[in-house]
């Protein structure tokens, strides 16, 4: 009960509700352009949303879908969040997440057979210890050497991708058409929250994290030196706190939780390490946190949003045959919006010029 | 004729009201102080009259005629010409690039830097203003980018002139020649707008005076018909002690000392063979031009800057290998110099800020846990007994005005339980009361038996405040001093004559 | 074998082909350097990279002359530069946010304009391109001719627009005052600079600059639009562009090194070097690491970046 | 409903003029020929082709759900087990379950009459103005996968069964998606002298078409016939009859003859081809005697490099 009080008081006392409401306008004035361009187009409007409703929330299998697109997003977006944070700009999630994926998968291999409440865990802290390893590399850079972290993770995402199917070719394959690693037992395969279920428990570790994050981020000395190097490193080094200890930290903390996005699509759904398996989760993690202000209980919020609009986006292809392109349109309408404060300043301005009075 | 006339400006920050109804007249070729505590809304008036800001209502008047100021393009048309409180240079450009930017000088469409360095030299040599038009800005000291400051304005062809807050980061020294230049400025006819903190150079240089309090404007008043505790007395609201009193003291065990410090800095002076030592109960002053190794030196003690070779014992330890987080661990405080980058973390709230460099420590935190309760508790306790004025804890570092975020740090600093306290410049740009305040928490603080190292470029400050001042002048200590402290003498060892010298010529 | 190796990296084809892969990365990397040096991020490179390629493609198949469709690209461009300059400079939109939304919906749009258009997802009919240029007194010169006398265009334009924006960022009072706004918007507001204007006129510039380097994808190395082409580069252009310095030659040289190890990963797969090509295909990516933390500099983004700055509030 | 047909394309989608347009032929084909009504999804991502079955499959109208490409498998083996009534069809992969019908193809046949080919044309400078006088032939994968391997493999076996002499080189590109990398990739074999290359990298093959076609040399498309794209430059493409596939699969679940299990088709189904295009006669004859001795089993063909 105190504990729930106390995530209530911190979810107000973080992200003010204006800001919230703000981001819904935002959203509705995107969903309106939407609109818009699906008449422009010829296509019937309502149809187009009703399936868009439908996929998402409109039953629960839907919604299931919907959290089954959430959760990576959740961990990419809290793990782009982190940099930010600490001041780093990672771009590169989708690297740390493809070597989190192999190391689970092949981990998740060699633990099959012990009980689940040991071999579940373990799969996905070598997922989250491989991400962070990912990320460590970066870290050392900019720390040693000054690199910039937005051209080392660009580098490393491509070195990842091709170093992930390396590996799986050389080592881990199976015969098949598609270079892949042996399906996982069902001991280190994430179940459904009920059995036999549609929606994956992927959402509830993803929740987890969240509120690790926030914590770890708003409650702890370790997250305050992290944000005091993301926000002044000369305020930091004044203080005692070690900048380049801390870049190195932030990004293998990013970075584990980069790889957790991937150990948790190969121990969900996937159940296996495929190579190239990653639509860009990385990237649109970037989106969510940028889109959260990072903060990780709105990347929560973000990522639904995300994934909702994959979700019924695909629906809406299926069912009203409307290119699934208009849901990259829509998404990234809203990000616009959402960033810009000023568009929805602009439409109550009007009104806070005229109680101003005159201007001379 | 007026130069210059405000008519009921009214300018707020959400529910910040900073300036009200405010009336304020300029006569042609006056130099005009604009005084004020932290926050009166000095520097608020200013930018609305130069078009950095609009006002919410009120007319401005240049010349007598009424003016729509927007931009400050605007302005520079109008001849207005304006000298910020924080810098506006770029620190990798040159100062020539600095000075003509917005109106550059060109070729046939492309840049024509040696036609700009001519015009900078010859503009500096009619106001006696000595810049060396390629050097970076990074490069230069504080008293050189001033004078780019001005150049600016002069070569806009600027007639009516805003100081806001020149003299904050200047030396006697260059307070003097800055005041040389506004005299001549004032004699080519200039009109000229003054903020400062400091009365005493108001009733120097100013014909006249307005006090503005809470964002009100107190009064106007003629230099030569008030005095220095008149005006505190306007813009405070109260009596206010000028000079504090300390009372005799002897010093006690010797609780730091420095041995043949030495620092190579390329850009600096550096530091070259520094010693001496800081007994507890004694305020030891560094006195010196910025730009002589006193950053370097409050840097070094500190640990943020390595020594090149020279040995530092505090407390009968070596503490040469010490980092930062160590040496505050042993009871060593320090405000900064560079307040706005080092001493706080702009986007934090003041609590967090309140903990910095105690983050891991109880009771603000538990094996790496914070407590929240606890942390606001004590931002609470330092607020109340501090008096930092703020809205709230959740305010961020950044809307603080600059004499609260100099509170919250000495409030932070000096709370911890120090035993030794790096004092840099800690009352720079700070207001008349809040200054009062400060000095006499610094000497509370020496009557406790703590030792204080008081770095600073205030005459009158190091002389109320310090036991024994030692004068550093390119990287060396080349005078020690104590009992009563002539200022006069001071400035010119500061200056780097000898003390030979100074002997004679006094 | 050594000199096999050596043979298949060090000749003219490898950086024949290292300036052709340089080119949209080194106007998108100048496109940065505007953006930025103006104080604006600029992650939307990619997506305004991809709407020059698709409007370049669309113009010349609705004109037939593959030089209109440069045009057309070069308006996209900077239309799609103008939506990201109000979001930022009116709506104040935080620029990396606005950036990523930018490429999502560059990428949306175009695929599905692509559908509306061609009814296709995938690639675009083949259009009228710009062929490559013959130099005839060039050609005859041994080594420059082989390496300039028969090329697309796009390299001298790609060439003469480096030359000129660094010439229009260093040596003209307009690239000072770019500069000095994204050093210190503040300062230059103060010194009678429209710093809004400054601003725009930079975004769109950057605009201009990715509008012709999505053509050249398009148009001058290929003849069609396929989806998602930029294929990343617009990333690779800003790890460019701060590689570079911030400077458009720095941002050329970059992008040349760039394009060098990529031509040089393409040629090694063909000879058998016991590598594996998986391996192989990591080259530029590993080199550019290296090459960035052995080098000394250190990146000094300008002051400002990132900020929002507005006269008057 | 009778005849209602759902099918779920590979993640590169509609519009790459090879493997996911051939299916969408055959699913037309079906439409004109036998009066079926379908609906199709184009996934993102392979995360997102159990969504797709699954939403088909629970909607419990279709008579068959066909899932194109060889990374449906596993989503595909699930889905099918929650839905035991329903019937689904597999192209270009093996799925053991009691109702899918699957389809793989002999990858490595149609390779090998693609290197046959290319063998014997870049050996004819003489006659050929576009051939030079190396004996050289590449191809240029999209990634490097074990299907694509497959290609290369029956592409080397086949030169090497027409001459020692004939050199291949082979490299990927990396990606499906970026001709411009294709056009590099191929620009870089044509430089060593390559004159016949084979373009097997989806939409990345476009780009590489596109060099052969500047740099007047041979390209030879894959999948569906991309002879359009350059019809002087396009020698011939090594088919998958992914259309008739489909075609047939539909046409098994119409008239109730549709049966689940895996089916090895290729050469001899006439799953696996090629067109004629710009071959010579004789050449045609050749490969005809070639495709007479794979169906034969005279000729073992390695699947992997
Ligand atoms: N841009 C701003 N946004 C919000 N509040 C502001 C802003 N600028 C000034 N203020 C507020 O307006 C009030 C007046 O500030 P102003 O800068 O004019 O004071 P000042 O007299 O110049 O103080 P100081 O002596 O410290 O320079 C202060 O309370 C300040 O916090
Ligand atoms: N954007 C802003 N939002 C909120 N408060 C602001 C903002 N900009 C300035 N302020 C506040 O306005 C006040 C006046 O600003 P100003 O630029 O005069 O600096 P200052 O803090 O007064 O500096 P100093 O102490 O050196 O005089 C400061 O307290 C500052 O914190
Ligand atoms: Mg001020
Ligand atoms: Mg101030």
């Amino acid at each position: 009960m105190k504990l729930l009080k106390k995530l209530i008081e911190a979810i107000k006392a973080f992200e003010s509700w204006s800001s919230l409401l703000y981001s819904l306008v935002a959203i509705i004035i995107a969903l309106i352009l939407g609109a818009v361009f699906i008449i422009a187009f010829g296509y019937d409007v309502r149809v187009a949303f009703f399936h868009l409703y439908n996929g998402s929330f409109g039953s629960l299998y839907s919604l299931s879908q919907t959290l089954f697109q959430t959760t990576p997003l959740i961990f990419a977006g809290l793990a782009v969040a982190i940099g930010f944070k600490s001041g780093l700009f990672n771009i590169g999630v989708e690297g740390q997440l493809y070597w989190g994926a192999l190391a689970s998968a092949v981990v998740g291999l060699r633990v099959g057979s012990w009980p689940m409440a040991i071999a579940l865990p373990v799969t996905l802290l070598v997922g989250a210890i491989a991400g962070g390893i990912w990320g460590f590399i970066p870290g050392l850079l900019k720390a040693k050497t000054g690199a910039h972290e937005v051209i080392t993770t660009i580098m490393l995402n491509e070195i990842a991708i091709l170093g992930t199917t390396f590996m799986t070719v050389n080592y881990f394959k199976v015969a098949g058409p598609v270079d892949q690693t042996a399906r996982l037992a069902e001991t280190v395969r994430i179940p459904p929250i009920v059995p036999g279920g549609d929606i994956s428990s992927g959402i509830i570790i993803a929740i987890i994290i969240v509120g690790l994050t926030y914590f770890l981020l708003n409650k702890t000395s370790l997250g305050y030196d992290l944000q005091t190097v993301g926000n002044s490193p000369k305020a930091a080094e004044y203080g005692g706190i070690k900048s380049s200890r801390m870049t190195i930290l932030a990004m293998v903390i990013s970075g584990s939780v980069a790889g957790l996005a991937g150990s948790t699509i190969i121990m969900g759904r996937l159940g296996r390490f495929v190579t190239n398996f990653s639509p860009g989760y990385g990237f649109t993690g970037i989106a969510v946190a940028v889109l959260a202000r990072n903060n990780p209980i709105a990347v929560l919020l973000a990522a639904l949003l995300f994934g909702a609009l994959e979700a019924g986006g695909m629906t809406m292809q299926l069912f009203a045959r409307i290119p699934n392109d208009l849901i990259g349109i829509i998404q990234g309408l809203v990000i616009l919006f959402v960033a810009a404060p000023g568009f929805i300043r602009l439409l109550t301005k009007f009104k806070t010029r005229k109680e101003a009075g005159e201007r001379t | 004729m007026n130069a210059v006339e405000l008519k009921n400006i009214n300018k707020r920050f959400g529910e910040v009201v900073a300036n009200k109804n405010i009336n304020f007249t300029v006569k042609k070729g006056e130099i005009h102080s604009l005084l004020g505590e932290n926050g009166a809304g000095k520097s608020t008036l200013m930018k609305i009259l130069f078009g950095l800001y609009s006002q919410d209502s009120g007319q401005i008047f240049i010349e007598g005629q009424q003016q729509e100021i927007n931009i400050p393009s605007e302005a520079i048309q109008l001849g207005l010409g304006m000298i910020h409180q924080h810098f506006m240079l770029v620190d990798r450009l040159s100062v020539a690039e600095n000075i003509i930017a917005g109106k550059e000088i060109a070729k046939n469409g492309f840049l024509n830097l040696k036609r700009a360095y001519q015009e900078i030299e010859e503009l500096s040599k009619k106001f006696g203003l000595k810049v060396d038009p390629g050097a970076k800005i990074e490069d230069i000291s504080v008293g050189e980018q001033q004078r780019v400051e001005i150049l600016k304005a002069l070569y806009r062809e600027a007639e009516i002139l805003i100081l806001d807050e020149p003299t904050a980061v200047l030396t006697p020294q260059e307070t003097d020649e800055l005041f040389e230049i506004m005299r001549e400025l004032k004699k080519d006819g200039k009109t000229i707008i003054f903020i400062t903190h400091k009365l005493k150079e108001t009733m120097k240089i100013s014909d006249r005076v307005t006090v503005l309090r809470d964002g009100e404007s107190v009064g106007t008043v003629d230099t030569t018909e008030t005095s220095p505790q008149a005006l505190a007395r306007m813009m405070v609201g109260r009596d206010v002690v000028l000079r504090v009193e300390k009372e005799a003291k002897v010093a006690g065990k010797e609780l730091l000392k420095v041995e043949n410090l030495k620092l190579h800095n390329p850009q600096g002076s550096g530091l070259r063979d520094i010693s001496f030592e800081v007994k507890k109960g004694e305020i030891l002053g560094i006195a010196g031009v910025e730009g002589n190794g006193q950053f370097e030196l409050e840097e070094a003690l500190i640990g943020l800057q390595k020594l090149d070779s020279g040995m530092i014992e505090y407390n009968g330890q070596e503490i040469n290998k010490l980092s930062t987080y160590q040496r505050r661990q042993l009871g060593i405080a320090h405000i900064p110099s560079d307040r706005n980058r080092r001493g706080l973390v702009s986007d934090f709230r003041l609590d967090w800020n309140l903990i910095l460099g105690s983050e891991w420590k109880k009771p603000f935190a538990r094996r790496g846990v914070l407590n929240s309760d606890k942390i606001k508790a004590y931002g609470r306790e330092l607020i109340e007994k501090f008096d930092i004025r703020t809205p709230g804890l959740s305010v961020t570092a950044r809307q603080l005005s600059g004499g609260n975020q100099q509170k919250a740090i000495i409030a932070r600093e000096l709370s911890g339980g120090p035993d030794f306290i790096l004092a840099a410049q800690p009352t720079r740009g700070v207001d008349v009361g809040a200054i009062e305040y400060i000095h006499n928490l610094l000497l509370d603080m020496r009557t406790k038996g703590k030792a204080i190292l008081l770095i600073s470029a205030e005459l009158d400050e190091l002389r109320s405040l310090s036991d024994r001042i030692l004068v550093i002048y390119e990287g060396q200590i080349i005078a020690e001093k104590s009992g009563e402290f002539d200022e006069q003498e001071l400035g010119l060892l500061m200056a780097g004559r000898k003390e030979g010298e100074v002997d004679e010529t006094a | 074998m050594t000199s096999d190796i050596l043979a298949v990296i060090f000749n003219l084809n490898t950086f024949n082909a290292a300036l052709r892969l340089s080119i949209p990365l080194a106007l998108g990397a100048m496109a940065g350097a505007f953006s930025e040096r103006a104080g604006i991020i600029n992650i939307g490179l990619e997506g305004m990279l991809l709407m020059g390629a698709f409007a370049g493609v669309f113009g010349s198949f609705v004109t037939g002359s593959a030089w209109l469709g440069v045009g057309f690209a070069a308006v996209a461009g900077i239309l799609t530069s103008l939506i990201f300059a109000i979001f930022i400079i009116e709506f104040k939109a935080d620029h990396v946010v606005a950036g990523v939304g930018l490429n999502i919906l560059a990428l949306g749009f175009t695929t599905w304009m692509m559908q509306m258009i061609w009814g296709t997802r995938g690639a675009s009919p083949s259009v009228a391109s710009v062929p490559a240029i013959v130099i005839y007194f060039l050609e005859d010169i041994p080594v420059i001719g082989r390496l300039l006398g028969i090329q697309s265009p796009f390299v001298y334009i790609m060439l003469a627009m480096i030359l000129a924006g660094w010439v229009l960022m260093f040596k003209t009072p307009l690239g000072l005052r770019i500069r000095f706004t994204g050093e210190h918007p503040e300062a230059a507001d103060s010194q009678g600079i429209n710093v809004k204007k400054i601003k725009y006129f930079s975004l769109l510039l950057s605009g201009f600059f990715c509008g012709v380097g999505g053509a050249y994808l398009s148009l001058g190395h290929l003849s069609q639009f396929s989806r998602n082409m930029t294929a990343g580069r617009g990333y690779m252009a800003l790890a460019a562009n701060i590689f570079g310095q911030w400077n458009p030659l720095g941002g050329l040289a970059a992008s040349l090194l760039f394009g060098f190890t990529d031509a040089m990963q393409m040629r090694l797969q063909g000879i058998d070097i016991g590598l594996a090509n998986d391996l192989i295909q990591m080259l530029p990516y590993v080199l550019t690491i290296a090459v960035l933390a052995g080098a000394v500099i250190k990146s000094r983004p300008p002051a400002a970046l990132g900020n929002h700055y507005e006269s008057g509030e | 409903a009778e005849g209602d047909i759902a099918i779920v394309f590979a993640t590169g989608g509609l519009g790459d003029q090879s493997f996911n347009d051939a299916a969408y032929r055959g699913i037309q084909m079906a439409e004109e020929d036998l009066g079926i009504n379908y609906n199709y999804g184009e996934p993102a991502s392979i995360a997102d082709y159990e969504n797709y079955l699954q939403l088909f499959a629970s909607a419990g109208v279709y008579d068959l759900i066909i899932s194109i490409g060889f990374d449906q498998a596993d989503a595909l083996a699930d889905v099918s087990a929650r839905f035991p009534d329903q019937q689904f069809a597999l192209v270009d992969a093996a799925l053991e379950a009691d109702n899918v019908g699957s389809y793989v193809y002999t990858e490595q046949e149609r390779g090998f009459l693609m290197g046959a080919a290319a063998a014997m044309m870049t050996q004819r400078s003489d006659e050929y103005e576009m051939i030079n006088q190396e004996y050289r032939i590449g191809v240029v994968g999209g990634m490097e996968i074990p299907l694509i391997n497959a290609n290369i493999a029956g592409y080397r076996a086949g030169a090497e069964y027409i001459s020692e002499d004939v050199h291949v080189s082979h490299s990927y590109v990396g990606a499906w998606d970026d001709p411009g990398r294709g056009k590099e990739l191929a620009i870089s074999m044509i430089e060593n002298d390559v004159d016949i290359i084979w373009a097997a990298a989806g939409r990345s093959g476009l780009g590489a078409i596109e060099a052969a076609q500047e740099n007047n040399v041979y390209a030879i498309g894959s999948d569906s016939d991309q002879g359009h794209l350059a019809p002087d430059h396009i020698l011939t493409n090594g088919m998958k009859f992914v259309d008739n596939t489909v075609f047939l699969a539909v046409e098994q679940v119409l008239d109730g003859i549709f049966e689940p299990g895996i089916q090895v088709i290729g050469i001899e189904e006439g799953a696996l081809g090629y067109t004629e295009s710009l071959l010579p006669a004789d050449i045609i004859e050749r490969l005809e005697e070639i495709k007479a001795s794979i169906i034969a089993g005279e000729i073992e063909i390695p699947d992997s490099l």
